[in-house]
């Protein structure tokens, strides 16, 4: 099982992270790896912490849910709260918030990322709504679970009608926001990078 | 068969999708979490296919209703919950005593009552087997991933159709929530023909002999559909060796076609000193550790999983324990299917439960821990 | 049109008889005027389906030589719309007891209603539990005695038309065993009618209602129910004084909206097959 | 409603004495008196006085009574108990 | 206890009397055969004694008002039969999880669905066990004649009362429809004293350290009722510990109680080969067949006759396998308790399953023939 | 009068604060005119009962700080009706969703009604299944989409209050949270009523009905629904065509018959205790 | 069991047979005898062939059905046809029918004895309803199974309010009948006694 | 319909910002205009145009709102969960 990913995907209901962690599972079978996607359904789903899980693998996953996050993404602070002490190996699992919402405390060792997610959103494709593929495009950068190609047209495959570019747009800003690097365990943001 | 891409499905919608593929085009139902997505699927699917999507007043209706629909003739399926499910028995039983075919599935949640309705639980295993009054056979399904769903949904409504026997789909809310990699098979030829196509001359709705097809509503064979105890014809009658005869009719046919009704699978070591029998998402946590054990590390241990719960699979049960010294039974529940296994086998073996029931999955390290103390 | 001539003929299984129920059951009055009902119009008996619940007049399905379905008790409309739905070109009679339609099966009643489903319910309202020896119902009228209810019952009874109306219904009449002929016209009228319809059907039981209520035996009890009877269009020109304590009969309503199997198959671009009559 | 033809002399009244029960009903209700009990509680016509209006057929609650016209051959029940057409 | 004259009595009809006896003051039904009696002597019975009797529109609704009366302090009670019973199982398992008194009589019929509504039987053991969603623990009581059922409904009403637990009665229709000679006790003591009267000051309606009483509602103690999973003050949760704690605490109150909950009956030799199991009307037939093998024969015969069949008398039946060489277990049913025996004695003795499935009773005949076979 | 100056104080849960419910939901503002209506009357606490079923607004109860009983789905009615026979003297309302009182409960509701026990039935409309995420209901207006109607259902809706009517119903009223103090009034009325009274209290789902059918925000539906609305008193004084598209609110019928809890306690010759406010 | 009385009474629904087996038990119990009554419920109890089953003892009652019946009732015909062949003890159980409605064959081994039970009433207490009572006169009077007076107060006991006396006449009629003899094992009638 | 004394000096609107979800429905039906979200998407009040004529109690879902008249203290919740009266 060397090679499994376990990804936990967190925030507020209705900042699209349900709709993030199945986009993230069907590239990864666009990309020819098994995967399994759960999520939470309790009435916490409908506010404060929600959360999903993928784990990627290229061996056959038994053992559906998210044990041992290797890949954490945190859209708001209730969820940072709540699920960054389920990750075991501190240091070792790639911790990414968004800086719009999620304001630490970041303690050194769990080597949080913060980026602007929904800020960027906002501000660069005028539509708050696509902050989620902005994340997994950091997501994706930080990681390179999955191919960047196949990632951006299952986007594009799972996008509403019509919507498909404006969502790739917003993933690919991902990239950019990653490569101009994070606020790296502070509560800081980096400028506008385009 | 072709097989088409792979995909990513939800366990709910793959027995939507398999319930099509088989033939299914009547989904009567009533919302309940966390089986909703099998209608919601349902509801898009069917009126494109020509088929016909009801949303019934509750449970009880849509159990109904399906059977209304199957004896005029249509493929039908329901799906549900735990408090849906408790609700449905009295028609559940009406359909087994009038041998109309039918799928019921129940995406178990934690109970009992509305318990913690998005938490899973393997609890209703036992109410599957006997949840309606009176002495009466049944077939449970427990499938453990997506692709398993999807093929025993078809197992499910084709046997139904063969048996006229209701075929009841155990999902546990993690198998039907979670979505995973699947291939599925493309234009499939799994429909079964339709049994009225050829109706034997001396045709009986009830042949005492065996199985007679059903010959659905509307083709001019005048006979008499009842939850009573009926003759031949459908009739009525309190004769008693009449009535022992219906009774074991009903019974006995599950066991004419044992094969296709019961379904098992080993995994692991030939000699095993530990077996660990299991079903539903549970399996997956027994694979995990057992594919370590056996594969990585030649441990005698083994896996039994069981697709088929009811009728119990015993001479498999009886088989491992023959050779095994111990046989854990992990359920997400406080114990159910492991007195089956208990009943079954006696002192052969030390059997030993592992339930957990706080709305959780067992975990591959509790099983781990388990198999661990047996073979210290 | 179907012979008339002898009306045990086709449609009744003969073998079957004498039926179960007691001397001079209304029961077997409203289940001969639905016979010739279905004798009179022009269906293939093949089309036509009787569906029961589980009552002394549910036992009628047993008696009537088409494909007949005895369901649970109080489902009969449940599993007639998922029969309906499948195979909308069949033509489903549906009897109930007044206990099976309106107590336990008043959901599905109503939800029949609402839906428009072309179902023709007949409830046979003998205003008393018979299969099971005369508790009261929820059509038992107020004050009459039943095994529980052994001082009277202190229970409002439904308006059963009413109660059809307020949920939807489109067709609704009363007709009773003391006027046989009409109650037949009135079960043609409402198969004729695209929709739901409500035939409410007064029926004597004499058993487990009658002995207990001191009504006489079944002659009795038919006498001054045709007496109490007047219909719609004769109570039309009555004053409403002079309509205290009378049953009205007749129609009572009857409104074209759209039904909803047909409606469903239209939507999904099918149409429903109509049986080539050969 | 279809009125049958008083006069019509190939019509018969039929009582199938096996199923009924004795009720009165039919006796209650005949316009011309043209039904009784006998002693074993079974209807009888006085042929006499029947005109052939079918009243009794109607009401009564067993089945046991037709009026029957053209064809005379009573009771061609089933033997099965159900009876396919083809 | 001072005793009456002895009377004729139906056991239905000694079911309400012991329900009145106890305190019971509602009663809430729908008529079924062959329970219907039961509800007739209520509806003469309770008005006199200022009870409640309502005819309810159905199962479902008569069920869920007797849990809404008994929350308002009234001891209540309904009866049924198989159909009715499948329909009350969703409101059963609401009683049990939000721990209402309150007893179910089920007067068995000959199913499955309709089946034979007049006929005998004993079909419903299994569902009254496991008939509703979820782990759920039952006290289900079976009496064998109609003084039985007199003092067992006494028994069921009290206990559900202390335990804050459903208690199911389930009669046969020979038990419940015979009539009988009997004595009953008159201006008994039976009830047990009312619970909200002695209030503890730190109150909590689902206290964790155990059985808290149940305060009506209308005394001032605002607590929540819940079928949701929920924590001492009733409010919900979905916290896995709690969840397990709260499903535990549940089952565990069963057998502090041990001593009231199982009640059984051992008759014959102090050293049997042959030992009868059973329950119900069939305890009748074996009697008679024990009376005269070992009364006027001496021979190695006995019978545990179970008043309670849930929880299952583990104990007393693993103390009889232990003497004996073969327990023979008659049932009017395919074979039901009959498999929890096999559970409990495994091969400590030959567990043979006696059966009769034709809605008659078991006769003497055919269980003195049976104990012929294993003494020859 | 109780005191009115926080309407938190007594009668809500606070620690059980913030409550479940989605950003805008109705559901607050219909409970919140509930407790109002409490608060405002002279009862005394020990004597409200909040009985619901099974969905978001039945949630309500949780919330109330009254002796309080959360059900089963559908089945509030039937629990209620047990408790009011038992203890009369109660004060019980019943909180429902529109699927929970009119689906898979329709057969309670309409047997209440039949009876007419003083229960204080409140059905928070909101058009929608809410619990489980947005299926149709028998109240869903024809045409509007649900996740079991993706096309917009073809199933014709209830109308509540004339379903109630046909049933039996004494009292019958209809409010809606963009009018919380009309609500209020009219719950308060209903309360009053000797007999069975519905309140529909129509309530914006912003999220599993508003979104999918584009009816924008809670800001949007509460705006709407209280442009479409006209009180009866008002719609009185206008055309027929005027009213189209209207909803009528205020008390629609009102109307004195006796009451099934206290004729009961009648024949029986007891009578029913009265609390004595110390 | 040498003790065991099983009676069964048979006739058509509406002849008052289930009353007349319940009115038999009260007076078994009140002559401080160990009692079970049983009846059929099936539809057949409604018209053609109704039963009921009264089992009397000193000992106490086991099994509660009649297996081997020592008196057998039959008011009409086709009960007679019915019950007759469960005699297993022939020619040792009592066997009463009521010439009225019953014709036989009266095969000689049966000792068939046959009195105009519903006739007498009709004609003698000009009510047909009271057969029943007639019936258990006749029985008692043919086995002495139950004290006569205990079993007279018994009826009065059991029988609807103001219908006491006229019972009780009935059931001393069943005597005299009885005392006047049978039509044994003939389709025959006797006259009228009083 | 009781009304509020907006001249009463005694009463206070009170936010309970840890309940607002921010729906905004205060701030769309307050006919002053009184009343507005902040950047944490929680209502705050403009205590000088508002009127007291308590609206917004009576239309925030969440409780959140308060016109307190009389006593001030606000939200003395029970702490159990629940709070006899007695
Ligand atoms: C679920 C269920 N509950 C109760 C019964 C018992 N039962 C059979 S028929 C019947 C009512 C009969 O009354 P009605 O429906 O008015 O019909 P009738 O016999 O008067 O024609 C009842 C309560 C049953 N069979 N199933
Ligand atoms: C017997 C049963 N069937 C189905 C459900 C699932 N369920 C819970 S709430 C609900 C409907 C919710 O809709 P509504 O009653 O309109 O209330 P809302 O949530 O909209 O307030 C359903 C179907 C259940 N809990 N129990
Ligand atoms: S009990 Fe009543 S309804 Fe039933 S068959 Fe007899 S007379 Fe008819
Ligand atoms: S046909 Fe008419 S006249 Fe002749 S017997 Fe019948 S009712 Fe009387
Ligand atoms: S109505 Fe029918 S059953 Fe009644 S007496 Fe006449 S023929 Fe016989
Ligand atoms: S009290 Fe009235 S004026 Fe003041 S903020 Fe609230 S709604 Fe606006």
């Amino acid at each position: 099982m060397g090679n499994r990913q376990e990804i936990l995907l967190t925030g507020a209901g209705g900042q699209g992270l349900i709709l993030a962690s199945i986009v993230l599972a069907q590239a990864a079978v666009n990309d020819n790896k098994n995967v399994v996607q759960t999520q939470s359904y309790g009435p916490e789903a409908r506010g404060g912490a929600s959360m999903a899980g993928v784990i990627i693998d290229i061996d056959t996953i038994e053992y559906p849910k998210v044990v041992n996050p290797t890949i954490l993404l945190c859209l708001n602070q209730a969820s940072f709260t709540k699920y960054l002490p389920r990750i075991k190996k501190i240091g070792e699992c790639v911790v990414i918030v968004d800086s719009t919402f999620v304001s630490g405390p970041f303690r050194d060792e769990y080597k949080v990322k913060s980026y602007p997610i929904t800020r960027m959103a906002k501000e660069e494709i005028g539509k708050e709504v696509v902050a989620n593929m902005l994340a997994l495009g950091v997501l994706n950068a930080s990681t390179n679970i999955i191919d960047r190609e196949i990632f951006r047209e299952s986007i594009f495959e799972l996008a509403p009608k019509g919507s498909g570019e404006l969502n790739q747009k917003a993933f690919d800003l991902g990239y950019s926001l990653y490569k101009h690097g994070s606020g790296q365990n502070k509560e800081e943001t980096i400028q506008n990078s385009q | 068969m072709p097989e088409t891409k792979p995909v990513l499905m939800q366990g709910n919608e793959a027995c939507a999708e398999g319930a099509i593929s088989a033939g299914v085009r009547f989904y009567a139902g009533y919302p309940i979490t966390p089986s909703t997505e099998v209608a919601e699927k349902m509801a898009v699917r069917l009126p494109d296919l020509g088929g016909v999507f009801i949303q019934m007043e509750d449970e009880i209706a849509s159990m109904a209703a399906v059977i209304g629909a199957s004896i005029g003739g249509m493929r039908a399926l329901t799906a549900t919950s735990g408090p849906g499910f408790s609700l449905k028995q009295e028609n559940i039983g009406y359909a087994i005593m009038a041998e109309i075919p039918c799928v019921i599935v129940n995406v178990q949640r934690m109970g009992p009552s509305t318990g913690v309705p998005t938490a899973p639980s393997q609890g209703d295993v036992m109410q599957a087997r006997w949840g309606t009054h009176g002495d009466h056979p049944v077939i449970v399904f427990s499938p453990a991933s997506v692709y398993e769903t999807y093929y025993l949904t078809i197992a499910a409504v084709n046997l139904s159709q063969k048996l006229r026997q209701p075929v009841i789909l155990l999902l546990d809310e993690v198998v039907g929530h979670m979505r995973e990699k699947v291939t599925i098979p493309k234009d499939s030829k799994l429909m079964v023909e339709k049994a009225s196509d050829k109706v034997p001359a001396d045709w009986k709705p009830y042949d005492d002999k065996g199985l007679a097809p059903l010959v659905p509503f509307g083709f001019g064979h005048y006979y008499h559909v009842t939850g009573l105890f009926h003759d031949q014809y459908g009739f009525p009658t309190g004769d008693p060796p009449q009535v022992e005869r219906s009774l074991e009719r009903i019974h006995e046919k599950l066991m004419k076609y044992r094969d296709e009704v019961i379904l098992t699978n080993y995994i692991g070591h030939k000699e095993p000193r530990v077996v660990i029998i299991t079903y539903g998402c549970t399996v997956r946590s027994a694979r995990a550790v057992v594919k370590k054990a056996y594969w990585n590390n030649r441990m005698p241990v083994g896996l039994l999983s069981l697709q088929t719960l009811w009728p119990f699979p015993d001479k498999e049960v009886k088989e491992v324990a023959r050779k095994a010294d111990v046989i854990i039974v992990p359920e997400m529940n406080m114990g159910q299917i492991v007195g089956e296994v208990e009943r079954h086998v006696k002192d052969e073996a030390e059997v030993v439960p592992l339930n957990r029931y706080d709305g959780e999955m067992i975990s591959p390290d509790q099983i781990s821990e388990m198999i661990g103390r047996w073979l210290a | 049109m179907a012979s008339i001539d002898h009306l045990t003929k086709d449609f009744l299984r003969t073998k079957k008889l004498p039926h179960i129920w007691c001397p001079g059951c209304g029961n077997g009055i409203v289940t001969a005027a639905l016979v010739r009902a279905i004798e009179r119009a022009d269906f293939d008996q093949r089309d036509v389906v009787i569906v029961s619940g589980i009552g002394c007049s549910s036992r009628a399905a047993g008696y009537l030589n088409f494909n007949t379905l005895h369901t649970t008790h109080g489902r009969a409309l449940a599993f007639a719309t998922g029969l309906k739905m499948a195979r909308p070109e069949l033509i489903i009679y549906v009897i109930m007891g007044d206990g099976d339609c309106s107590a336990i099966g008043g959901n599905h009643f109503i939800h029949s209603a609402r839906r428009n489903i072309d179902l023709n319910a007949i409830v046979v309202n003998n205003h008393i539990y018979g299969m099971t020896g005369g508790q009261h119902s929820p059509l038992t009228p107020g004050g009459k005695k039943a095994t529980t209810a052994p001082r009277g019952t202190l229970e409002r009874e439904f308006k059963l038309l009413e109660l059809a109306r307020g949920a939807g219904a489109t067709f609704g009449a009363r007709g009773n065993a003391a006027q046989p002929r009409q109650l037949e016209q009135l079960i043609a009228r409402a198969a004729n009618h695209k929709g739901f319809s409500v035939v409410e059907a007064l029926s004597p039981c004499p058993i487990a209602y009658g002995r207990r209520n001191k009504l006489g035996g079944p002659v009795d009890m038919l006498k001054e129910m045709k007496e109490n009877s007047i219909s719609i269009e004769r109570a039309s020109r009555k004053e409403q004084s002079e309509l205290e304590g009378k049953t009205i009969t007749g129609v009572l309503f009857d409104e074209d909206v759209p039904e909803y199997a047909s409606e469903y198959y239209k939507s999904i671009g099918k149409s429903i097959p109509v049986r080539d009559n050969g | 409603m279809l009125q049958y033809n008083k006069d019509d002399l190939s019509s018969e009244l039929i009582i199938k004495s096996e199923w009924c029960k004795g009720c009165g009903v039919c006796v209650a209700f005949c316009p011309k008196e043209a039904l009784f009990l006998d002693k074993e509680n079974k209807a009888q016509k006085d042929v006499a006085k029947c005109s052939k209006c079918g009243i009794c057929e109607t009401f009564c609650p067993d089945f046991a009574i037709s009026l029957i016209k053209r064809r005379l051959s009573a009771h061609a029940g089933d033997e099965t108990g159900f009876n396919a057409r083809e």
